[in-house]
């Protein structure tokens, strides 16, 4: 894990309620992999005292950048969507362990909701680098919080629901699940009703799985243990895991929603 | 480079900063980002008799130039700590304070138990103050008689510096801090965190799982201040000061109102550089000053 | 337009703000900014039988998301408080409650006499906890007999209804609130200031002449927050909650918490519109949310 | 006393350790006396909680806007350095019980010293529309701490005393003090040091003299009884009066330094 100075290349509104930041740090992208996550400090001072997990939607290696898709929520991402172009922030990653892409994985599912959605882009280029052949669905409030549609469909065949209709089919992610899905792997990532409908979808299924969490973080480096998930080890013993440290990508079977 | 040592009863460190317990785990993560020699001393994640799982997430909420946690003493019990992270620890040249905690009072004296003999360790740190599990300690802490009873205890099962960390939820810390060093402990270290809340007002439901947690960080550093302050003038025995240290001047103002060392909880996680830039700061600010030593600056409040 | 009023027991208020004591003086400098009636109440600054000199200056420090006040009840004694700042405050249509201090208890009876029958106020609201001045009532605050005591004292001098101020600086918050109802409190208020210091490391001195003052501002909303909850869950008198109110959304968390009615302290000096614009900002919330009255607020905690 | 949310004309360094800051805040500038204060918002947020209290070194009410000269202290000052041109700050003002020129004021002595010199600059421009004649001590560090000396200079003989002697006299300003003073009031703001050293000179010199006093403040407004100094009443007793509204300014027979 890497401590960086990060430079703003560009932080700049895509959607109303997202915005899409480009940091210079070229230790840390040439380190990362998709699935990965940073901590982003909000603001110099004090008042703001946490760092804001983040996931990587770009990882540009040779250019030495990366990109996050972020929400604004409340306090921490107002902050962050005031540095700008050519500011400097701390940035630590990267973190967590990554999606994991099976050898002989011909066929994907990937499905996302809401800022969930940005953890994928970085895991459909590398599987379609692997040939794998990708679909995916996207879920989203409305076609207000769709964003990376082209990006994905370069790779993949994309399916979009919103809960409003605004954009594809009306409803949510769940109801565009395949009737007879045929996928070496399913990967997810989005609000956790969402996993819970693709956990027990793929368990169905029987579709091998893999879903990113999201917790509140203190360190996002393993050592607060204010992150955990309720997961099952091998013998069946409920224990509570790291999201930052052992995941946050986990396979479906481990996870308790 | 000014004379950073300083000896915490029998225990000599290098420096006066220690990482705060729960807040650096047994020292793994930070250990690929410095080189932990670098430190006065470690006090590791609050340890039990056996594993616990914790509290239910979330365990962690924001506040104001602060955080609250309900970890619960997530650990892996003392058994595991002593085969797996007492070793991996005792390759860096640097103080080991295994902080230990517990339900009852016989946990608390079998923690100790095993851990005396065990090398590598420079002290015990009794925490007495756990707001966060229902008998995590609190309960020792906020009597003088319940608080005097554990440190006597546990003082029987080890020859090893007793440290005890005292709760900052009391009416008088000053009275719970004789009463510890009356029953035998060779220092106390103050405050671990305030019992606070932190409510979502959208869903009426509060931010911790645990409905309460433990507050740190700067938000608390006046109050920890004067209480180490308080108890500086009280006590004979050394007294480490913790609670928002986020600086070298932080840290100073608590060696100043009379702390020999101190302890960075909450900043780590902030700043995971902040204990390496505070040890650099301390030296330039001291050499700056012409001043040799810190031990110079122990108590030297002028009211 | 939500209906914000509260009943605060027998005191009606035409909504849940009130202004804390000692941040508001007797509202002179507040009316030259906006209409006092606007605001649910004003506790004016803490009044004693004589008038009273305070600490010597430096009073104030800024701390991280914070201040500590160090004031020591300066104010003109009852007799000037009765003569020419309540005439002055009763030209505005808002609660006026007078929040009375002393050095023992024959002084707070003897003020609280004074007080009975003078047209114009709505509550007293006893300081048994302002940490600055030695016998200002912490000594009362922080011991449930010696609360009990000094409120059935004051509670025979007045037919006024009476609200006790409760300090922060206890083990056991709700044990006080308890036995301060019991001896015939008609509502709580909570917290006054957590005891804290800061030192100028340059010079090794307090940075307030009294050495330790007291904390207040958002960095203590934790905390605060924390004990409003706990005492809400004990008493059945209403509760007024205090402690680093500085928005609406902080006002909301109290009273879902339990609190009938908030008071705000130093957000007068961060921002001194404050009040007119958290009433503003409370009516929008319950208006968006289509939340008819904020009674329906209080209390509403889901655990 | 009016809040008002000031642009930032300008904000830049004029020394090594000093700003100047101008804003357009025009009902404060209306109602502004000289010897008057404001209090600056330093930043956003809550971190740095209250507010600072900052002199009137120029109020232009034609062109609605003041000026203040700041030294960087610690963090506040810093915060206030930071806040770029065309930015809005709340500013609370103008504050306090400035300076009083009496009548026929033939002959004026104005003291300062540090970051005190600020305040006398609106004083010495009405004291010379009402003709009198002023002389000024300015007393500081060293010339890297002396501004304002053109401007003073135009309606005033100035004299400079820094204690490392870079410019002027070499020594502190009381050094400085004439031997045979002939004023009608004297007029001091500076370090408390400056102002015990003027206090008992014009006391020995029988000489009305004006102070302007610095205490830490909460408020700014009278309300706090945070910024207390000692002070004597008509029949002698001690009190303690309120710097920001019953000073800054007192006459210096009252208080006690
Ligand atoms: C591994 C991981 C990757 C993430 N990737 C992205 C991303 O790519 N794009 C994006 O928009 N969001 C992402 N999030 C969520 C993002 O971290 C939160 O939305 C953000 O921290 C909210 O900060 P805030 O100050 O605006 O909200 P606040 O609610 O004020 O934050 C208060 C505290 O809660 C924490 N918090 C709040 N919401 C969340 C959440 N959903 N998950 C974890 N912590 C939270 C904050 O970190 C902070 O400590 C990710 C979260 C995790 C755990
Ligand atoms: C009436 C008045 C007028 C002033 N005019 C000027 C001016 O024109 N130019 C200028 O450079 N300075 C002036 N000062 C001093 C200035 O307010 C302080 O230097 C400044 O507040 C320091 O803030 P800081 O955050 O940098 O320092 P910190 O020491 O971090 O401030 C912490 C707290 O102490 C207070 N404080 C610190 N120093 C002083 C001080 N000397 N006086 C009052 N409060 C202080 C701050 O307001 C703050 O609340 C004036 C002070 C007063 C009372
Ligand atoms: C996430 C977290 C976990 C903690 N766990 C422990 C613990 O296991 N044992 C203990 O004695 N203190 C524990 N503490 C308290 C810290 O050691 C320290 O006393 C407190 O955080 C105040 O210091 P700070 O303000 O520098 O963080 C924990 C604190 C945090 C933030
Ligand atoms: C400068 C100052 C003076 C105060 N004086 C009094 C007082 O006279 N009586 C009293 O009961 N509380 C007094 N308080 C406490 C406040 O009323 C309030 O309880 C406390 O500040 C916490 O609220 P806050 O965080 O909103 O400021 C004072 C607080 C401040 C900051
Ligand atoms: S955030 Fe600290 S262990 Fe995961
Ligand atoms: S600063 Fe509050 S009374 Fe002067």
């Amino acid at each position: 894990m890497i401590i960086e100075q990060g430079r703003i290349l560009a932080n700049h509104q895509i959607l109303p309620h997202y915005w899409c930041l480009d940091i210079i740090v070229p230790q840390i992208a040439a380190a990362a992999q998709p699935g990965q996550f940073v901590m982003v400090t909000p603001s110099k001072g004090l008042e703001i005292f946490l760092k804001r997990p983040m996931s990587l939607n770009r990882i540009d290696r040779q250019g030495g950048s990366i990109r996050i898709i972020y929400k604004i929520h409340a306090n921490g991402t107002k902050a962050i969507s005031q540095i700008g172009e050519g500011e400097k922030i701390d940035i630590l990653g990267p973190l967590g362990y990554g999606w994991q892409i099976e050898q002989n994985c011909r066929r994907a599912l990937l499905i996302g909701g809401g800022s969930g959605v940005a953890s994928l882009l970085p895991l459909a280029i590398d599987l379609s680098a692997e040939n794998t052949k990708i679909d995916i669905l996207i879920g989203a409030a409305s076609k207000d919080e769709l964003f990376c549609l082209d990006e994905f469909s370069a790779f993949a065949e994309v399916s979009v629901a919103t809960d409003d209709g605004s954009f594809g089919t009306c409803g949510l992610v769940s109801g565009i699940f395949p009737v007879q899905p045929n996928y070496d792997t399913v990967y997810a990532c989005g609000p956790r009703a969402m996993l819970k409908a693709v956990q027990q979808w793929t368990e169905q299924n029987n579709l091998p799985c893999q879903l990113s969490l999201e917790e509140k973080m203190g360190c996002g480096l393993g050592t607060c243990m204010g992150c955990v998930c309720s997961a099952k080890d091998a013998d069946g013993n409920i224990n509570y895991r790291r999201v930052c440290h052992d995941g946050p990508v986990f396979n479906s079977k481990e996870v308790e929603l | 480079m000014a004379d950073l040592r300083v000896n915490l009863g029998k225990i000599a460190l290098k420096n006066p900063l220690l990482t705060a317990s729960g807040t650096f785990g047994y020292g793994r993560e930070f250990a690929d980002i410095y080189d932990l020699s670098l430190l006065g001393g470690i006090c590791v994640k609050g340890t039990t008799l056996e594993p616990r799982l914790g509290n239910s997430p979330p365990r962690i909420a924001e506040t104001t130039a602060g955080m609250l946690n309900s970890v619960g003493l997530q650990n892996p019990g003392v058994g595991k700590v002593i085969d797996e992270e007492i070793p991996f620890l005792s390759q860096f040249d640097t103080a080991i304070i295994i902080n230990i905690a517990g339900h009852s009072c016989d946990d608390y004296q079998a923690v100790a138990a095993k851990l005396d003999g065990v090398a590598g360790i420079a002290a015990l740190e009794l925490n007495i103050s756990c707001p966060n599990v229902k008998q995590g300690g609190m309960a020792f802490g906020v009597d003088c008689a319940a608080a005097a009873t554990i440190v006597k205890a546990v003082r029987r099962q080890t020859s090893l510096p007793l440290i005890v960390k005292l709760s900052p939820n009391v009416t008088d810390i000053c009275a719970i801090a004789a009463a510890v060093e009356e029953a035998g402990a060779d220092a106390v270290s103050l405050v671990n965190t305030f019992l606070g809340m932190a409510i979502d007002i959208e869903s009426h439901r509060p931010l911790l799982a645990n409905v309460l947690g433990g507050l740190s960080g700067p938000a608390i550093k006046p109050i920890a201040l004067r209480m180490v302050y308080q108890v500086a003038q009280t006590v004979s025995i050394p007294v480490i000061g913790i609670g928002g240290i986020c600086t070298a001047a932080d840290a100073l103002e608590f060696m100043i109102a009379g702390a020999t060392a101190f302890e960075i909880g909450s900043v780590n996680f902030h700043n995971p550089l902040a204990a390496p830039q505070i040890i650099t700061e301390l030296n330039s600010w001291l050499d700056q000053r012409g001043i040799n030593s810190i031990r110079d600056i122990i108590g030297s409040i002028k009211i």
